[in-house]
């Protein structure tokens, strides 16, 4: 097995919440110990409801935000520690497409100049870039004469697109995809969608998607990971971890999607309450208070992420698993 | 089918004023208007300022015994004060030294407070938080006893005055830059920007200052209408420009001597006075409500 | 015929500074008692201000045209002070954003007890305990506790609760909820449907259900009507729509919904026109794959198609010559 | 709460620390010696070197500093130079005059401002609202002098309803007052105005509209309590400016408060008594900003979430 394009090891991220100066600082973990990787072509989804840390998963990794612990290892190097410079130097192969195509793009610069920015960033001779430009602007769909205009032109949709360009411009090998379509309408969605499948046929890319939308992930994504307070409960190929849920929460997701058949038959698992508060967790399993198969157990220790046929899942129902593997 | 009650209701949070008509599209259009016409406004006043020394009757600072405390008349348009000088001439000499103190200060306001609030605001953390205390512990005393203490510091002079009056007004303008940098610095372009591998300085020169320059045209303009306030006031307890100089502030002081006898010596620099902000003020209204994003629908 | 709304040639116009433009057109619908009616369409369709238009909620620049007529009384020509005895009694609304809907400054108890207040007028003690039992019935446990809250200590699925609390305070005979769950995580997003779906069972409620998400239409409604660019292009039973749906942008907006089975999802082309600048013929003809000459002329009348759908579609249209008076609405 | 409360007093407590600084470098920020500039060119050497080392300057600065705050926190304000009186007994005796002209100006600024700000807001675009508004924005060009200055000549010159100018009675309490009231309800219509439209544009006020509650009961209780939160801090600023003295009012009028013993302190030089002022001011600051943050506790439940929101 070829090692992995982009590998996340025991990742962790605090917010420090103060209150004001005679407070102790109140620390809010977002990221808990994230091991998570993605192979060359592969889209790996992440999925879970807002407040679970999939956003700052993402910002992390491409060290929008410096992590606290743990290893980031993009192309067999490890950026977790690199220095300013040495980090821009990898975002030319890591780019970031953003959920809201309304507030990533600067009204005052025209869609040439927002797309030029890349290149400039990264040294790209002045005698290649206007090529680059309109190559890249007609792949996604769009033509050379919108260079010159500026983004309140342009709908939804197209601004989408003219964010993937801005990512796409400088061939990047990974892309990662933050919420890339919740903003948009589902008839423009689709096409979002087809367009990113395109691309990475394309040019190969590797992604990581990041949404809340479980349909979406299911469509796009290769492997799945779901999270749950800042922690990955569940972690598999799509086919295995849609057809076969393992963790209580994840089976409670999948039935509360709600979808556009009459005569679903699904038994849906409704949870009572609300998230916890990220800055209040319940100790033990995160999920435990709202867990419909929750254990003794369950309430104190905290359930730790273990494998078996390639379905990794942190739920003490399936603990043996482990024991299982390793006699 | 084609027997539609045709029924006209209009929504529910109208106003009922059948005394008030309703200024169709008043909004937009009326600041756009008053911007146009407080702008020509300033225009006409700028140009008085320029060629006022032409254009004035008098001497400015010549005294005329034969005719003092004369009320307005065709030889005096506004008459004469105590020592027979002819106040119109004064006025129109006064919009020079107004425009120029005033635009002055702004501009020492502007240039240390912008650097202030985007510094502040960029670099963050620790010189953040000295600046704005510093900045706090400044505006805890009204600008105008900054000014004063400024200007005792220092003594009463027009130079002076518009040092104390441009120090005075740094920390309200770094703390409005400050914010509006912070908006822009917070936006989803500056952090998609960052994504791409932006060096700063390319940040804040094609990202964070494009976006705050019509906030800090609107403050800008706002601010000189304080300083010609700030300005006049000083002249008016003595502290800014000394006589003779004819600034409009001196001016009201000299004038307040003779109320019951020369009505015409406290009221026509107040007007000046008052027009001349009052253009300023609707120009920084107007502006700020063309440039407000809320307003842009 | 027991339709507790009906609607006729609803036409809500905004006059702007840059001309008057018509959001909703010619819209009819119906809703009996007891139903539960979706209205889907994607964003700037006009379903959102179809819903305020029905409250006449709407700011003083919208003129709406037609009829309401909501149990016998036409809402339209009522005065303000009828209609205000109407709002939050007989029809009272859910809105999209529970952060932003509630008041932050005001406790919850005060803000569910004014309602009550308003229209009942019963004592200060019976309301403090209907506020209770309202909170108990939309399922906070804490209702004591909850009731002396303010808004911004709760979740979004609480704030939500609390609005249906606020909304079904009258046990209004309409609820009209404007994309209820649209900023909900999908675990709260079903609690909240379940809890829309089992009120409206216990007091006997139609409801409008505003959504642009067909999956939460086949989980909660019995009757289906589609917008597109403020037109209703298809009305048909929830089944019949899902399982065979009519309308090409129907169809298209069902294709597109992801699922895994399609390796590549169908997509409708171009963007939504903007209410500035509809087509002049149907309105979906720039985007249909299935676009025939006529389409780009005229636009089609709504009508029925069998005994479960209507539809405006000229594919649909046997009499092509039919007169209509719908078919020359420029933008 | 509690802990909303202690920050700001520990940040109030900072700025009158900062305030201390400020004064005291007050004497040192004159070009020249201050000694020379306070006696004046005639005074003899001798006479140069007494002040000096009573007013302690030959100490190393931090060490002045310190004695400076000693001789503060137990009351000292030294003494002026003009009436070689304590500054304190100065500044006390004037006090109550100013805080009886701050009061009365911004009890009518309320009033007004608020007044016509709803109105305003409530028939808006309409020619009332254009007629308020244009009012609002001469209130905020006009010189404060010279307003003071034409309502003299009118009131007491032209019609001699009111005294001049000099005493402390309620007669003369009047003119400043109005004239206070009338340039501080500009500012404050303007912003009860677009306050009141803004918060009428919130969602919740369309729930409000929703639950069919009638226009006054909107108005008043949805709408305003929320206004209130920016027209408090404002109001509460006036305040503070106002009671270290409506300097250039208190000159128009010739009102006995602290604005007129701060100008004839500042064209004097009177170094010690301009220290006292400027304390005072730092002092009356801190203690409104408490009092505002106080209010807001008490009208704006959310105040917890803000600190925490800022402490990020």
């Amino acid at each position: 097995m070829t090692t992995p394009i982009l590998e996340v090891k025991g990742l962790c991220k605090l917010f420090r919440m103060k209150k004001g100066w005679l407070q102790q600082p109140h620390y809010v973990h977002a990221l808990n110990g994230i091991d998570v990787s993605v192979y060359e072509g592969e889209t790996l989804g992440i999925v879970g409801e807002s407040g679970c840390g999939k956003s700052t998963l993402g910002k992390c990794i491409l060290r929008l935000l410096d992590p606290v612990q743990g290893e980031i290892r993009f192309q067999g190097n490890e950026i977790g520690k690199m220095n300013k410079n040495e980090v821009r130097a990898v975002r030319r192969n890591m780019q970031m497409v953003f959920q809201n195509p309304f507030e990533t793009l600067n009204p005052k610069l025209t869609i040439g100049h927002i797309l030029t920015e890349p290149l400039i960033a990264h040294c790209v001779p002045r005698e290649q870039r206007q090529a680059l430009l309109e190559e890249t602007i007609e792949i996604v769909g769009m033509s050379k004469q919108h260079l010159s205009r500026y983004p309140h032109e342009f709908s939804g949709g197209q601004r989408q697109r003219i964010g993937i360009a801005r990512a796409l411009i400088l061939r990047p090998k990974l892309i990662i995809a933050d919420e890339p379509v919740s903003a948009l309408d589902v008839s423009i969605q689709s096409q979002i969608l087809n367009l990113l499948q395109d691309l990475q046929e394309q040019f190969s890319l590797t992604y990581v998607f990041i949404s809340h939308d479980l349909s979406v992930v299911e469509h796009i994504a290769d492997k799945v990971a779901v999270m749950y307070l800042g922690e990955i409960i569940e972690f598999a190929e799509k086919e295995k971890l849609f057809g076969r849920p393992l963790h209580p929460y994840t089976q409670a997701l999948l039935s509360a999607k709600p979808i556009t058949d009459p005569d679903d038959t699904r038994e849906q698992i409704v949870l009572s309450g609300d998230l916890p508060s990220p800055s209040n967790p319940p100790e033990g399993c995160k999920f435990h208070p709202r867990c419909r198969s929750r254990m003794e157990i369950c309430k104190v220790e905290l359930p730790k992420l273990s494998e078996k046929e390639g379905h990794s899942v942190a739920c003490h129902l399936y603990q043996s698993f482990a024991a299982i593997d390793s006699s | 089918m084609n027997e539609v009650t045709k029924t006209v209701a209009h929504g529910a949070t109208q106003a009922k004023s059948p005394i008030f008509p309703k200024l169709a599209f008043w909004g937009k259009i009326k600041q756009q208007r008053a911007a146009k016409l407080s702008l020509m406004v300033l225009l006409l006043i700028s140009v008085i300022g320029i060629i006022g020394p032409w254009i004035a009757p008098y001497d400015p600072t010549e005294s005329n015994y034969e005719a003092f405390l004369q009320g307005p008349s065709a030889k005096h348009v506004l008459g004469t004060d105590a020592i027979g000088r002819d106040l119109f001439s004064r006025i129109l000499y006064g919009t020079r030294v107004t425009l120029v103190v005033a635009v002055m200060a702004v501009g020492i306001t502007v240039a240390a407070g912008t650097m202030i609030g985007v510094i502040s605001a960029y670099v963050g953390g620790f010189i953040d938080h000295l600046l704005m205390r510093i900045m706090d512990i400044l505006l805890a005393l009204p600008g105008i006893i900054l000014a004063l203490a400024i200007v005792a510091a220092l003594g009463p002079s027009q130079t002076n005055a518009m040092i104390a009056i441009g120090i005075s007004s740094i920390p309200s303008f770094a703390r409005l830059i400050r914010a509006a940098t912070l908006v822009i610095m917070s936006s989803g372009y500056v952090e998609a920007s960052r994504s791409i591998g932006t060096p700063s300085w390319w940040i804040i020169l094609f990202q964070v200052l494009p976006n705050i320059t019509n906030v800090l045209f609107v403050y800008m303009t706002l601010f000189v209408g304080g300083a010609i306030l700030d300005t006049a006031a000083l002249g008016f307890i003595g502290l800014g420009a000394q006589p003779p100089t004819p600034e409009w502030g001196t001016m009201l002081n000299e004038g307040k001597d003779y109320l019951s006898d020369a009505w015409w010596l406290a009221t026509y620099p107040g007007l000046a006075i008052t027009i001349v902000v009052l253009a300023v003020n609707r120009l920084g209204d107007a502006l700020r409500d063309i440039f407000d994003p809320r307003t842009q629908k | 015929m027991d339709n507790v709304l009906e609607v006729t040639g609803l036409t809500t116009r905004f006059s702007k500074e840059s001309g008057t433009i018509t959001v909703v057109d010619q819209l009819d619908l119906h809703v009996k008692r007891g139903e539960t009616l979706g209205i889907v369409g994607e964003s700037g369709c006009g379903k959102s201000a179809t819903s305020l238009s029905l409250m006449r909620l709407l700011d003083n620049n919208a003129t709406l045209t037609g009829s309401i007529r909501f149990n016998g009384k036409e809402v339209l020509t009522l005065s303000e002070a009828e209609m205000r005895s109407l709002r939050g009694k007989e029809m009272a609304m859910i809105f999209q954003e529970p952060m932003h809907s509630l008041n932050p400054v005001l406790t919850i108890g005060r803000q569910i007890s004014e309602v009550l207040h308003e229209h009942e007028g019963d004592s200060k003690a019976a309301v403090k305990q209907r506020v209770l039992d309202l909170l108990t019935v939309v399922g906070i446990s804490r209702a004591e506790e909850i009731y002396r809250d303010y808004p911004h200590r709760l979740s979004g699925g609480m704030r939500q609760r609390v609005m249906i609390a606020m909304a079904i305070a009258c046990n209004p005979s309409l609820l009209i909820a404007d994309e209820p769950t649209t900023a909900l995580d999908v675990t709260i997003q079903a609690q909240i449907l379940n809890l829309i779906k089992k009120i409206r069972k216990d007091i006997g409620m139609s409801v409008i259900m505003i959504t642009h998400d067909l999956g939460v239409v086949a989980e909660v409604c019995d009757r289906v009507m589609v917008m597109y660019a403020g037109q209703a292009i298809e009305t048909a039973d929830v089944r019949s729509l899902l399982r065979n749906p009519k309308h090409p942008y129907t169809v298209g907006l069902l294709q597109s919904t992801p699922r895994q089975r399609a390796k590549r999802l169908h997509s409708i082309k171009g963007s939504v026109p903007t209410s500035e600048n509809k087509p002049n013929g149907c309105r979906f003809a720039p985007r249909c794959d299935r676009v025939m000459t006529i389409c780009w002329e005229r636009n089609p009348v709504f009508h029925p198609v069998d005994q479960h759908s209507s539809c405006r579609c000229w594919l649909f249209t046997q009499d092509k010559d039919h007169d209509q008076e719908s078919s020359v609405v420029g933008g | 709460m509690k802990q909303y409360l202690l920050n700001r007093m520990l940040s109030g407590v900072i700025v009158l620390l900062g305030i201390s600084i400020f004064s005291f470098a007050l004497v040192h920020f004159i070009p020249g010696d201050p000694v020379r500039i306070m006696l004046g060119e005639k005074a003899t050497k001798a006479q140069v070197e007494q002040l000096r080392e009573q007013m302690g300057l030959n100490q190393p600065l931090p060490h002045q500093y310190l004695t400076y705050i000693e001789k503060v926190i137990q009351g000292d304000f030294g003494t002026s130079l003009q009436t070689e009186r304590p500054v304190i007994v100065e500044i006390m005796e004037r006090f109550p005059a100013t805080v009886k002209l701050a009061f009365a100006g911004i009890g009518i600024a309320v009033v007004i401002g608020l007044t016509m700000g709803i109105i305003a807001a409530k028939y808006k675009n309409t020619l009332l609202d254009f007629m308020l508004m244009a009012a609002a924005s001469i209130g905020l060009s006009l010189p404060s002098f010279w307003l003071g200055l034409i309502i003299i000549m009118l009131f007491s010159v032209q019609l001699g309803w009111f005294p001049i100018a000099g005493g402390t009675g309620w007669k003369d309490l009047v003119l400043p007052a109005c004239t206070l009231g009338v340039l501080s309800s500009a500012m404050i219509s303007r912003l009860t105005r677009s306050g009141m439209v803004e918060v009428l544009s919130h969602d919740y006020i369309r729930t409000a509209r929703a639950k069919g509650l009638r226009e006054s009961i909107i108005l008043f209780r949805h709408a305003l309590c929320n206004v209130m939160i920016p027209v408090v801090t404002v109001v509460g600023l006036q305040i503070a400016t106002l009671l270290g003295g409506a300097v250039i009012i208190e000159q128009v009028f010739n009102w006995p408060g602290i604005g007129t013993l701060a100008i004839r302190a500042i064209s004097a030089r009177d170094i010690p008594m301009i220290q006292g002022i400027v304390l005072l001011m730092g002092f009356v600051y801190v203690v409104v900003n408490m009092m505002v943050d106080l209010l807001y506790g008490l009208i704006d439940p959310r105040v917890d979430l803000i600190t925490e929101k800022e402490g990020r």
